[in-house]
């Protein structure tokens, strides 16, 4: 299984989690990060999802790898969805499995801060006055060589 | 020199195009960029934005090559 | 639903998912504590959980009240299973919405480090040579009235 | 004074019982604890215990009074 995937269907979270899956590991913490149907005050009605789909996939993938190398007492995993996305949708995802739950927590939670800060994607939000706009949150950098 | 440009998001709408292919004597990333913006009305600051060159996130002052395909990256919105 | 219950059959996530879900909530994490394979060395072949059945669900419930006051933006859910069970299965399962993700994991790992000190649980290990250990942990202490 | 005793995990292996009825002129949970350290091989020191009367956890000081139901609580494991 891919540590890192931009996904452009509903995320089969169950499978996910069974690949996951490991005896030796008694935490399992999960991040469902979904669409809200509100904010900074304004009614939302869906999110659409753009990514730089080569660089989302590469930069991705390495920052799981170092994620990994940070936390080498967990499995993680992440995905991210591409696309329009209704309220409730789970468009980011992430789980960790450790034997501890200390660990497990850390990394999750390192884990989602990373891939939302570090990731070249974005969403654009459609409101219920059929507007929309695009957020921007974080400007990317380039990593020292 | 031949220059691709690749747009995402909000600069995307304003250039209103994915990518196109222009021909420029800009040197760097920075240099392209200040050339740009006389083209399309993008309100960024450069420190507002990241640069890639051939799928590789760079610094704004690598030296360009002809036929690179240079992406202009807003700040992201993930999660 | 109940912030928190003792539960002697398999617990339906799905479900409890569905039962916490809420369009204002954009952050959900999960804790899924499963019985391992092992511990401190000794292959595990399954954990036996006893509890104190009324003094449980009674002192669970007044810790999920406390909890669910320490993180008002927070919605908190705890379950934890009694009975025999085997490897890979979720023992322990802590579920957290809210609109804000670092409250839903701060959130998440106090429900799970409280449940595990304040509740009255206890699980006897199995292991492989047939052999059973009580695991005795943390002292509970009369809360100040 | 007529007391039900009700003993969980290692206790309830090392007593073997669920729960006993016990006459006792304890007065408090602490002096019944002595008191069943000597019926039964329970290695814990008071301190290492919670006693629980009628389902609430209590000081080992608190009065016990007649047909109190005690439950004493090894140190606890859940997760």
């Amino acid at each position: 299984m891919e540590a890192f995937a931009l996904a452009s269907e509903r995320l089969d979270i169950d499978s996910l989690i069974r690949q996951l899956d490991d005896p030796a590991a008694g935490a399992l913490v999960l991040f469902h990060g979904r669409v809200r149907n509100h904010h900074q005050g304004r009614a939302v009605t869906g999110l659409d999802y753009h990514a730089h789909m080569a660089l989302a996939a590469r930069e991705g993938s390495r920052l799981l790898d170092q994620l990994q190398a940070a936390h080498p007492t967990c499995r993680i995993v992440a995905r991210h969805r591409i696309g329009m996305l209704p309220v409730g949708e789970v468009a980011f995802w992430v789980g960790v499995t450790s034997a501890h739950r200390a660990e497990a927590f850390a990394a999750c939670e390192d884990c989602v801060r990373q891939v939302k800060s570090r990731v070249p994607i974005w969403k654009k939000e459609h409101y219920s006055d059929a507007s929309t706009a695009w957020l921007e949150q974080t400007v990317l950098k380039a990593e020292p060589l | 020199m031949k220059l691709t440009v690749c747009y995402f998001a909000s600069m995307r709408d304003l250039a209103a195009c994915d990518r196109e292919t222009i021909d420029s004597d800009a040197t760097t990333p920075a240099e392209l960029y200040r050339e740009l913006r006389t083209r399309h009305p993008f309100p960024h600051r450069q420190s507002e934005l990241a640069v890639a060159i051939d799928d590789e996130i760079t610094p704004w002052e690598t030296p360009l090559s002809a036929e690179a395909e240079v992406s202009l990256l807003p700040p992201v919105s993930g999660g």
